[in-house]
């Protein structure tokens, strides 16, 4: 009807983050805070997450146990810090071997296409029909139960998606004249991929990133919870809640609940985030369902 | 037409195969030796040689894989050592428990999120719309185990309004005679109202702390998908015809709207079986879930292929119906099939 | 053939006061739209009537703020657009003033539109017996079996071959040109005593075009209905309407009798979509390209006349740069026509100015 | 540092903390579902609740202690244990074999110098499916169990299979069986009226895939052959619950429940809250600070007996590092026993330091007083013992409650002495396996003895047994253990007993760290309770 001057999408979100969309630099803030407190929390707080102390076992939250102690009278912040530092941490991991693995494939499926494109499709496919528990608990009984088989788990159930939306691309930016014209010059197509066609799909990448990082942290979580996950005496949020499960029906009700709460907040911080970025950079499709 | 029917055939088929070829190279990867853990602490050499031969394991992989499946193809999914029953068998009794609390939650969620996405798009005030987006980003972020965990604590041992962890029914009540396999319908077949209740008060809280997951996604979705809706040309045009706001909205914008749930609610029902996992182990519910939960931490290998196996074949099944659905529901694909 | 509809009238100017045959007026009116760069106003100060059974032209270029004016008067303007300003009185009840259930039951009823793109005018799940059902009941106490008789009729009657049939058909399943006759008999389906009509023949091709339009006359004819005719093709108000009102950057900024218009028009805007025809005569999209210049920034502020940068006659000139032109009155040869130009009906600059 | 005690009465009293983040808020009310569930519990039956996994059915084929005991109740046994009252309603069994009483066998003699037993049988018996109950079914019960080489052949021979104890089983008629040894041996009294010495009905085995030799029946796994014991396996869901039914065929006192559900959860929060809410009539495998909880309830009363189950680290004999018997020593004085018991076993334990756990047929309470915590004494064995800043690796089956908790509390205790524990988890079935086959080099875990002091000592002492998965073998105890084998009189076994206990306190093979107590969570209408080795529901009622 009114015609406005085309902008950029990007200089549109620029201006708004410097506007300030208040929900983002909030959870953008948020976040900041867990993560600090993460890295360098263990490392300041006076009590060491594997320090034992039966006389203080139990204990309800307290000016010196300010989250409490658990039954063996570890210091529940401390093992709290800890515990999210292993959670976060590793569902960063998952985040980035899958996008590695993801961009790796799909920029071969995309770039050679023919067989080698069936064979990744097919393998994604297959990959793609369990779901990334079932997967993630197949890969800890060929290993064993511990952080690195969920680990490897959860990336292999995470690739497919960069693979696909990659391979897209490289199909669609390989067509377009740009392309066409540096490969007359004759560039290589290594050269192709990564100096022309990559840069173009970081900022997908990098949202969808952010927009699987809780649920790989959730399944992290769910992994240690139902022992496959972190071994003790190792501090995860979810192995944690299984061991405060029995202490939370007698009353002592903090061993379940701040390890939940961590991860509840550091898990909807990055949602509502990763969902802001979204509209943000793609303000035309507030939702894109991977497949 | 049917060549498009045979390709997908052809894809279903070739996704399973994948699945189980995957999982079968990767569980006879196993460090432990299967037949000493069927064999027994105490099972001697010539216990564990004789164990080994009859269960095929001193054949080269390919052969293995080969008899797997031709076995599998003629329903024999083997052995279940750490329950003493063909796996099979234990898949039958254990999966309608599963799939009535995944689809009790997928159902819950979808109601939940049209329901609530309708409103905060409706609602002129944007209260309701951050309201929405609020409580969905926190289920989005909530552990699912978690919460269960929360709301037995909250509802059941304090409260006392639903049930303890105690799985489908209460400990004095018999299952009612099996139809369908799924305890409300066939309470309610048989005319036994008060196992149905019983049954209905077990499967609340699961199916809620199930819908958690679901609900976000979908009630994002529909959001979404509702304004984009609104936009369309054909919404102005009703209007236009002198309908309401509320009635366009209600006959038209949901509609149209809840036409791109299907597919991605189809993907949740196969999904819900991940959520079901926890949610089973925290209720006690005995599923498929908890099944394979214990199958694992017991190397109960042949109850894992077979549970991955199933999951593929449903996901390819309910992909399959999604399609089917989706095509009876929207015209313009329906006028297409013909 | 369309030459017997033409009647000779009087020109309608703003300061006409209202009389007794006014169905509608609108006074003043105003519609802004909130963008990320500040408002933006699409309907400016726009002030006309309709009396009864009066056909109406709007004419002007895509973006000169026509349909927004459209859907401003029946309050369908979609946000970020508002109305912000003015009187939209139908009959003498003031519309801005009603409650959308109000507004509801007018729209469709008393006054209907004609959309210009048929393809995605319409529910694509429901079928089109059923959505012409829902717009009659919405407004007619009748049953479901009497408002689907009165469906078929209306399909026959805007020449849908088989109409009983046909109401079980989905959209997709219906031509481009059915689907504006569809949209046509919906429009019309409770006799309305105001047709706006945008653009209702755009999207079709030329022979579609003259048979759509030829039925829209009859109906409205038959209706005893006013129409208010949203177009920038000047080619097709020609036979049609009875008084044509250019709009220019959300203003009108000329308005005629069309016979006057045609022979000889008071704007140099007017003047340039006139040549545009008479070079064309065919489509319509070479027309916009062969003004040169586009239309002004509507988040910067005129100062002066909005068609100074493109006008052939006062770009450039000191007046036209700074003055905002009123609405002057000028006696063409036939009759009166009323142009928002410093020199209206002047068709050459004379020195001294 | 404050201590907290646990809570006290109604647990689920105020915990209203709103700490930064979220409301907690926990009303009040202990059992407060009870009320809803009242009237279901008149009129369900006597209900089971019990943390077990129960994998298979066959008593002869299965190990683990849960499976035996449940099995065991769908069998009858030549003979039975003795029982005494330990409170009112509550037996336990007498794990002694020269106090074994009749059961499906009304008397036996024994002769050929206790190398022959003649069982005279109760004549005219059915199995629950009308099978005769005789003592062609015993012969052929003895001989499969034996035949199938598994863990049933060993336990029943008392660990005696090279040569193989029981050399044949006869039925010259109906109701008397002949049972030839091959050397004198008084304990297989005992475990005839364990599980192992189960009576199946030929019939329902042989229609059911046979006797094959070293070669688990996949289809007694999840069914019973027939039933000659107090009750009849009505309904099995394998890992979720069992129905039982009074056995009308059943030669004994019938059950005193007519029937029994058992529902099998491991899950420590289901087991606390229908507890709590009076669903479970008796519970059975909850962790000790669960109990301890539930101890202070108006909605339960413990049961607590003393049992053949110590909580102990296994080191292996050979090393590397854990060959070193001063170290092996040193840890031994360096764990804080009676914290473990307080803090983790919430005092269902006690302490002593010993191959044969106190109250089994051969225990001498003057050779096996419990170890003290002393640090210092612990240091100075370290520095005796050679080794340097050593690292033990400690395996475990994090699964199994509590485990985790006190391996941890280890990996502190001994950090403090400079002993770096791993704690390596493993899920249960590598656990045992590794366990088994002695592929560890600590291993932490609840131990499932047999109470004769004599072949619990032949199973950790023989060199280079299968069975002795720790690898201990200290000179000059392989003629002690001959000896043993060959004595069949408790009084003359003594002096040899005290012997080789001597042998293995010098060495310290294993660090014991408590004997836990069996403990059960009842309601208090549960009238009779009693427990045994092998649980006898048939015993227990409302």
């Amino acid at each position: 009807m009114v015609a406005v001057a085309a902008e950029s999408p990007i200089a549109v979100s620029r201006r708004r983050i410097v506007k300030g969309d208040r929900v983002l630099v909030a959870a953008l803030s948020g976040l900041a805070v867990i993560a600090v407190a993460v890295v360098v929390g263990p490392w300041l707080w006076h009590y060491d997450s594997n320090a034992v102390d039966l006389a203080a076992q139990l204990s309800p939250p307290s000016i010196d146990h300010p989250l409490g102690t658990d039954n063996l009278g570890r210091d529940l912040l401390a093992r709290v810090l800890l515990g999210a530092q292993t959670s976060l941490g590793a569902g960063l991991v998952v985040v980035l071997a899958g996008a590695v693995l993801g961009s790796v494939t799909g920029l071969l499926a995309g770039a050679l296409g023919g067989v080698v494109d069936s064979v990744l499709t097919w393998l994604t496919n297959s990959i793609l029909c369990f779901p990334s528990i079932m997967l993630a608990m197949a890969v800890v009984m060929a290993l064993k139960p511990g952080i690195p088989a969920v680990v490897i788990g959860l990336s292999i159930h995470s690739f497919p998606w960069y693979m696909r939306t990659i391979r897209g691309e490289v199909m669609r930016i390989a067509a377009q004249d740009f392309v066409k014209s540096t490969n007359a010059i004759g560039a290589t197509q290594m050269r192709i991929l990564f100096r022309h066609i990559f840069p173009h799909l970081v900022s997908t990448i990098v949202l969808q990133m952010a927009a699987v990082f809780g649920a790989a942290v959730l399944s992290l979580a769910a992994m240690g919870f139902l022992g496959m996950g972190a071994q003790p005496p190792t501090a995860e949020l979810g192995a944690m809640i299984t061991e405060g499960q029995q202490f939370f029906l007698t009353g002592q009700w903090w061993l379940v609940a701040f390890p939940g709460l961590v991860l509840l907040v550091a898990v909807t911080l990055t949602t509502i985030i990763a969902d802001r970025a979204r509209e943000l950079l793609d303000p035309r499709g507030e939702y894109i369902v991977a497949d | 037409m049917i060549k498009m029917i045979l390709k997908r055939f052809g894809l279903a088929a070739a996704t399973i195969l994948g699945a189980s070829l995957f999982s079968f190279f990767l569980l006879r990867k196993l460090p432990g030796d299967p037949a000493r853990l069927i064999g027994g602490d105490l099972a001697d050499e010539q216990t564990i040689a004789t164990l080994r031969q009859t269960m095929g394991l001193d054949q080269p992989f390919p052969l293995q894989f080969w008899n797997y499946l031709s076995s599998s193809l003629h329903g024999d999914l083997g052995f279940s050592y750490s329950t003493g029953q063909s796996v099979g068998t234990l898949v039958q009794t254990r999966l309608p428990a599963t799939v009535e609390l995944g689809m009790s939650g997928v159902f819950t969620a979808v109601v939940l999120a049209t329901v609530f996405g309708a409103v905060a798009v409706y609602r002129k005030k944007r209260g309701a719309d951050i309201l929405l987006r609020a409580a969905s980003s926190l289920a989005m972020g909530s552990p699912p185990f978690w919460l269960a965990l929360v709301a037995i604590l909250l509802l059941s041992v304090n409260l006392g309004i639903f049930p303890g962890p105690e799985g489908r029914l209460s400990p004095g009540i018999a299952p009612p005679p099996t139809f369908t396999g799924f305890y409300t319908l066939d309470a309610l077949k048989s005319g036994q109202f008060g196992t149905f209740f019983d049954a209905v008060r077990h499967l609340i809280l699961p199916a809620f702390t199930i819908a958690v997951g679901p609900f976000a996604f979908l009630s994002r979705l529909f959001r979404s998908q509702l304004r984009n809706t609104l936009r369309e040309p054909f919404i102005v045009v009703a209007r236009s015809r002198g309908l309401t706001r509320g009635s366009v909205f209600l006959h038209h914008a949901v509609p149209n709207s809840l036409l791109s749930l299907i597919a991605v609610t189809a993907m949740l029902v196969a999904e819900a079986m991940t959520g079901s996992v926890l949610v089973e182990k925290v209720f006690g519910w005995p599923g498929v879930g908890s099944l394979t939960v214990d199958a694992i931490l017991q190397k109960d290998f042949s109850v894992v292929q077979g549970v991955i196996l199933l999951s593929a074949a449903l996901y390819v099944t309910v992909s399959f119906l999604a399609d089917v659905v989706y095509s009876a529901v929207d015209p313009r694909i329906r006028a297409g099939v013909k | 053939m369309i030459e017997d509809n033409v009647k000779t009238i009087t020109l309608d100017s703003p300061d006409k006061p209202a009389d007794e045959d006014t169905l509608l007026e609108v006074r003043g009116l105003r519609t802004e739209f909130r963008t990320t760069r500040g408002r933006v106003a699409a309907v400016r100060d726009v002030s006309f009537n309709i009396r009864r059974g009066q056909r109406l032209a709007i004419v002007g270029e895509s973006g000169s703020g026509k349909s927004a004016m459209a859907m401003s008067i029946v309050g369908l303007i979609q946000p970020p657009g508002r109305v912000t300003g003015g009187e939209i009185l139908l009959n003498g009840t003031d519309l801005r003033g009603m409650t959308d259930r109000e507004l509801s039951a007018v729209r469709g009823s008393r006054i209907s539109l004609v959309f210009q793109d048929p393809m995605s005018a319409f529910d694509p799940i429901r079928t089109i017996g059923a959505q012409l059902v829902e717009s009659i009941r919405a407004h007619q106490p009748v049953s479901n079996r009497v408002a689907r008789r009165q469906a078929a009729d209306l399909l026959g009657e805007v020449g849908v071959a088989n109409a009983a049939n046909r109401l079980a058909d989905y959209p997709h399943q219906y031509s481009g040109g059915m689907r504006q006759r569809v949209l046509i008999a919906m429009a019309l389906a409770n006799s309305p005593e105001l047709v706006i009509a945008d653009e209702p023949t755009t999207a079709l091709d030329v022979t579609t075009q003259a048979q759509v339009l030829e039925m829209l006359d009859r109906l409205v004819t038959d209706r005893g209905a006013a129409l208010m005719l949203i177009t920038h093709n000047l080619g097709i108000v020609a036979g049609f309407c009875d008084s044509v009102k250019v709009m220019y950057a959300g203003q009108l900024i000329e308005e005629s009798d069309s016979r006057a218009l045609f022979a000889s028009a008071a704007h140099p805007y007017s003047r340039e979509l006139l040549k545009c025809v008479l070079r064309t005569d065919r489509r319509q999209e070479g027309l916009l390209s062969t003004i040169p210049g586009t239309l002004p920034d509507p988040t910067e502020a005129f100062q002066g006349c909005s068609f100074e940068p493109r006008c052939p006659l006062g770009k450039g000139n000191a007046t036209c740069q700074s003055v905002e032109p009123s609405l002057h009155t000028v006696q063409g040869p036939q009759g009166i026509q009323l142009a928002k130009c410093h020199f209206a009906g002047q068709h050459e600059l004379k020195e001294n100015q | 540092m404050t201590r907290h005690k646990p809570p006290r009465g109604p647990i689920w009293h105020r915990t209203a903390l709103g700490v930064t983040l979220v409301l907690f808020a926990t009303a009040a009310s202990a059992c407060s579902n009870s009320g809803a569930t009242g009237s279901a519990a008149a009129s369900r039956p006597f209900t089971v609740n019990w943390a077990a996994n129960i994998t298979s059915l066959d008593p002869a084929f299965t190990c683990p202690g849960d499976e035996n005991s449940f099995a065991s109740n769908f069998y009858g046994r030549l003979v039975k244990l003795s029982t005494r009252e330990i409170s009112p309603g509550v037996t336990a069994a007498v794990p002694d074999p020269s106090k074994v009483e009749p059961d499906f066998a009304t008397k036996w003699d024994v002769s050929d110098g206790g190398k022959t037993y003649t069982f005279t049988l109760q004549p005219g018996k059915k199995f629950a499916n009308g099978d005769p109950l005789d003592a062609a079914a015993v012969k052929y019960s003895i001989e499969r169990t034996v035949k199938m080489g598994a863990c049933g052949a060993t336990s029943l021979q008392l660990g005696l299979t090279k040569p193989a104890l029981i050399s044949s089983v006869e039925a010259p008629d109906p109701t008397t069986v002949v049972l030839r040894l091959t050397q004198a041996y008084p304990g297989i009294l005992y475990s005839l009226a364990q599980s192992r010495g189960s009576i199946y009905d030929p019939k329902e085995i042989e229609a059911n895939g046979g006797v094959q030799p070293n070669t688990p029946n996949q289809w007694l796994q999840s069914h019973t052959a027939s039933s000659s014991g107090p009750y009849v396996l009505a309904e099995y869901v394998p890992g979720n619950h069992a129905t039982l039914e009074r056995n009308p065929n059943y030669y004994g006192t019938p059950a005193l429940e007519p029937t029994v559900r058992v529902n099998f959860t491991t899950s420590v929060p289901t087991l606390q809250v229908q507890a709590q809410s009076g669903e479970a009539d008796v519970t059975l495998g909850l962790p000790p600070q669960a109990v301890n909880n539930l101890s202070t309830q108006s909605c339960c009363k413990v049961v607590t007996a003393e049992s053949p189950t110590p909580v102990t680290v296994s080191m292996n004999y050979q090393g590397p590092l854990t060959d070193n018997a001063k170290f092996r020593e040193a840890l031994t004085y360096a764990v804080p026993y009676s914290d473990i018991i307080k803090k983790v076993a919430y005092g269902y334990g006690d302490s002593y330091y010993g191959p044969v756990i106190p109250g089994m047929a051969g225990y001498n309470q003057a050779l096996e007083p419990a170890r003290s915590f002393d640090p210092g004494k612990a240091k100075q064995l370290l520095a005796e013992s050679g080794v340097s800043s050593p690292t033990l690796d400690l395996m475990i089956n994090p699964t199994t409650p509590g485990v985790s908790e006190i391996a941890t509390l280890l990996q502190s205790a001994w950090q403090q002495i400079g002993v770096t524990v791993n704690i390596d988890a493993k899920p249960p079935a590598d656990f045992t396996t590794l366990f088994n086959q002695g592929k560890y080099q600590s291993a932490l875990l609840y131990e499932n003895s047999i109470p004769i002091g004599a072949y619990e000592l032949r199973k950790k002492l023989t060199c280079d047994s299968a069975s002795n998965n720790q690898h201990i073998c200290i000179p000059g105890t392989m003629p002690l253990l001959d000896q043993l084998n060959n004595t069949a009189d408790p009084a003359a076994q003594q002096p040899i007993i005290d012997a080789l206990v001597h042998k293995w306190l010098e060495n310290s093979p294993t660090i014991i760290l408590y004997r836990a107590q069996f403990t059960a969570v009842v309601r208090p209408n549960v009238k009779h309770f009693a427990y045994a080795p092998n649980f006898r529901l048939a015993d227990w009622s409302r």
